[in-house]
């Protein structure tokens, strides 16, 4: 392991110690391993409640903060939160107003954020599940409900955040975010496997030159392994998958994440949004935002992921309302 | 079982499951997320805690197990065996049958919770499939009237055929569900863990000869 | 090489294609490799021009933006931009108010900014040099001028973008950078090497399980080879040697940046931010202000550095002032 | 040398350089960013666009060769051949002695603006040492009056000799600087890189058997 860690076991704690260390001015603790804006409760405000296992940061503390997540359940590493966290979660930022429960389709945070949810409502507090289950790789689009969650829900941390900021109900926030999750497909690459802290041995084999595509951000195997492409060959096989699983129509408006898995520069990065987006240009679809840099890793695996989110109007002003995490904003 | 045994079993179980942690995060490692082996040595380690703790009382002994397991390894596997102890737990407590019986239905009850919970049917490479094998083989015990050891130690032989059975079925819930294929070949690691688990529990159990 | 890439010859400019691609609101290019605020020039404001090799992203192209520098020059990987860039990208964002030349110490850096400054003096544009020279491991106290520049420098672009977004002069940009500079101290480590892919080979050897102390962000040899050390153990040794080698004396305030090389985790920054708190407390150093994330990276490399700013008020509240950049900001 | 040598003794040059790229790298990386070689591929690269463009006026050839290092090629040792190539173009444009005369003064130049731009001394184990080797073998030629071919065969072997020399010698400019003990035992990449093309500029002049 090439790791700057203690006792494995104590990694996440002692990572949570040291976010509440250098921002307590942004984020406080209310119960073990939950995180919540440090202006929680607002009243009024519907809550968005997210969570998930650790080693995807900014995944998924990052996105806590003023008009994104209010409070983050906060998991070993790739393992989901308890539903007793999710509850304390629930509890702590809880305006009145109910709250949206918003995280990655994976059984084991179905599992105990259901089971939260269940707990909550006996205690009176009203709660709505919208999955992030955006990677294609993981299923047919007959099957779509099945998709893993990758980094494109960072786009709906985004919306969901924005709306209920705009004083939104909770039906409101849930229309706007299951719309834009219904546009919202994601893909990515792997060059490299990472390791997981406790296993102390990397997660699968990879060996140099050669690339898995679809890889899930666990390490999850992917629909295809294969000699590593060019960036443009990667690029634009991603685009195209993309493009084909919603399937887009000429004139389409799209919002585009390239993000890194963890140990890939951001430099590359770069040069793959290019070929996406000459891609889309080719197919008619125009390119209205694009985000490039870290915004859900798997530690320190290499590679990348695409993910796209077709726009109508509301959604592009949602993606471009203020918003401010100390971890997304560098300054 | 009687309860005075359970401890013991678990102890055993634990130690059994702790040990296996690399093969386990291997077998998960094929369609999943390797870290099998991770969550167990979380379970291991609660259980242990939980039996040093806990009086010999086996309800109360499964329901700690439980919650605690909820708590501390709360994926797939460690909430879905939460579970399955809580509701062990109720079954112990509504239960004053003899050994085998007893443990029939804390396994059914087990099974059930594990179905509704997580939602996967027989045949979908998991857990289900696990618990389903050994029920299987306590119903038949407790027809032929085999003696508790005995029927632990057949429950276990038969969650390890299951185990192996798994090689050549698809799964259809949980992560390997994804790309299905790339499980085909290797026993459904859940499933191993189960018969890794029993085994132990089984062998711990056994009469001095 | 577990690379994203098409011909390594073209990596710098098909990056810049995609930079300008992906934020064509905030930044334009007036000449070849080299990028520039989207609103420069301002009338009035002292331009910062800065300028580097690539494979550091976000620095130096991520530090152009609001209350950051003006212009940035584009090197190919870990080389030095030429004078003619340095001095399009002065002539880009002069708004006749002189321009700061802020950038990190190496010797083919150094030549061609000064180069440029001779140049630029030839049209009667005015320019001040500061260097970023904040790597302790480069040189002893006593040859603190030859020490390289590492990641340190976020916080002098800060320093310097807010004081010139003021409407200071020159002389006080370069004053208040300058202070700023002499209380700057940063070391690192590093855990693995980097590529630079035109080379296609690691640039050096470091074998998983040893880790080089004071390794520069290109590379360049470091004070110490061992065996991996606990982050704790890692931590503790570079927050001692940066307090000492200032030295700090007790109710002294700081700034602190744990930056990662590329490969690291942010997770394993958190768990070594939480070691320098502990430290700068047990020696009565208050922290005020703590980032924690990727800065100044070295391509793929695996490590940290950690940088320490001494604080005086008016460093405090240029730190803390607003500033803009889409390479920085994620949302 | 005759200036209608150069383009050949350039050519050979860029091409000898390109060829040990890796070779470059590695004594780059002992003590530096490992990347000289990177640096004189492109150089070489540059230099052939040059001399396919130019015309055989070496005064022109070396100025346009200094001006598009300087744009294409600025690292640290890019950054001086700039300098060096323009300084030498000068001396050639104000100089119509006898060849090896005309190689020394150049080459005094290309040292001068070297020490300038970098403002490194003899023996902080730069280029200025590899060029002022050079320089010293080729006073030794005028005042011997050796034939120009064997002036560049000796001025070579002087720069090579010089390079060996440097791995004794402890770095004082430069990233190699920093850690001044790492580069011991290596000879410094920018003598060997002079040293290396030098030489096979000497080798293309050298008349047929
Ligand atoms: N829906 C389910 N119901 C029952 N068992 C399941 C289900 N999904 C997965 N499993 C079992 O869980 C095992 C994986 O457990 P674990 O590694 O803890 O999951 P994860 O890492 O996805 O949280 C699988 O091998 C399978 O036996
Ligand atoms: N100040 C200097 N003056 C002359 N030569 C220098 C100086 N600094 C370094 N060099 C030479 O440059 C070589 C390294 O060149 P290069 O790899 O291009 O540098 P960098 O990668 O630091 O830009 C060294 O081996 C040394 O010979
Ligand atoms: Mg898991
Ligand atoms: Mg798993
Ligand atoms: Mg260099
Ligand atoms: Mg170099």
């Amino acid at each position: 392991m090439r790791k700057l860690i203690n006792e494995p076991k104590s990694f996440v704690d002692e990572m949570l110690e040291g976010v509440l260390l250098a921002h307590p001015e942004s984020l406080r603790s209310p119960a073990r391993r939950v995180l919540v804006r440090a202006d929680a409760p607002r009243q009024g405000k519907v809550a968005i409640v997210t969570g998930g296992g650790s080693g995807h940061l900014p995944l998924f503390m990052g996105y806590v903060g003023q008009g994104l997540a209010d409070a983050v359940a906060v998991g070993d590493v790739f393992a989901s939160p308890s539903a007793e966290q999710v509850l304390e979660a629930t509890r702590a930022v809880d305006g009145g107003a109910g709250a949206l429960y918003l995280y990655g389709n994976y059984s084991g945070d179905t599992m105990n954020f259901d089971l939260a949810a269940e707990l909550a409502q006996l205690e009176g507090l009203e709660t709505t599940t919208v999955l992030g289950a955006d990677d294609v790789a993981s299923a047919p689009p007959a099957e779509a409900a099945r998709r893993r969650g990758v980094a494109g829900i960072a786009m709906l941390y985004k919306v969901a955040g924005a709306k209920a900021e705009l004083g939104a109900t909770l039906g409101q926030v849930v229309e706007v975010t299951e719309r834009a999750a219904a546009g919202l497909r994601s893909m990515g690459v792997a060059l490299s496997p990472c390791t997981v802290p406790a296993a102390g041995k990397p997660t699968f084999d990879l060996p140099e030159g050669e690339m898995e595509l679809g890889m899930g951000i666990h390490g999850e195997p992917g629909v295809a392994r294969g000699p590593l492409q060019s960036a443009a060959d990667v690029g634009a096989d991603l685009a195209r998958r993309l493009v084909a699983d919603l399937p887009y129509e000429r004139g389409d408006e799209v919002a585009v994440l390239v993000n890194g898995l963890g140990a890939t520069p951001v430099e590359e990065l770069y040069v793959l949004f290019r070929t996406v987006h000459a891609v889309l240009a080719e197919h008619g679809v125009q390119v209205r935002r694009a985000w490039v840099g870290e915004y859900a890793t798997s530690l320190e695996m290499a590679g990348a992921s695409v993910s796209l989110m077709r726009l109508g109007p509301e959604l592009l002003s949602l993606l471009e309302a203020p918003s401010r995490s100390p971890l997304l904003a560098r300054w | 079982m009687p309860a005075t045994a359970l401890p013991h079993a678990l102890g055993a179980a634990a130690q059994a499951l702790a040990a296996s942690a690399p093969e386990l995060n291997r077998l998960d490692g094929f369609a999943g997320d390797g870290d099998l082996g991770v969550t167990m040595t979380v379970v291991a380690e609660v259980a242990q805690e939980v039996l040093a703790r806990e009086e010999a009382d086996g309800t109360r002994l499964l329901s700690s197990l439980g919650a605690a397991i909820a708590r501390r390894a709360p994926s797939t596997s460690g909430t879905l065996l939460a579970t399955a102890c809580l509701r062990a737990s109720q079954a112990l407590r509504d239960d004053q049958g003899a050994p085998v019986e007893v443990m029939l239905h804390c396994f059914s009850a087990a099974l059930e919770g594990v179905m509704a919970r997580g939602k996967a049917e027989p045949g979908d490479r998991t857990l289900v499939d696990g618990l389903n094998a050994i029920c299987g083989s306590l119903e038949r015990s407790v027809a032929d009237g085999t003696s508790w050891p005995l029927a632990l130690l057949e429950a276990a032989g038969a969650a390890q055929a299951m185990a192996e059975a798994t090689s050549n079925m698809e799964p259809r819930k949980g992560r390997a569900s994804w790309v299905p294929q790339r499980a085909l070949g290797h026993p459904d690691a859940g499933c191993s863990m189960l018969a890794i688990g029993l085994q132990a529990a089984a062998q711990a159990c056994q009469p001095l000869p």
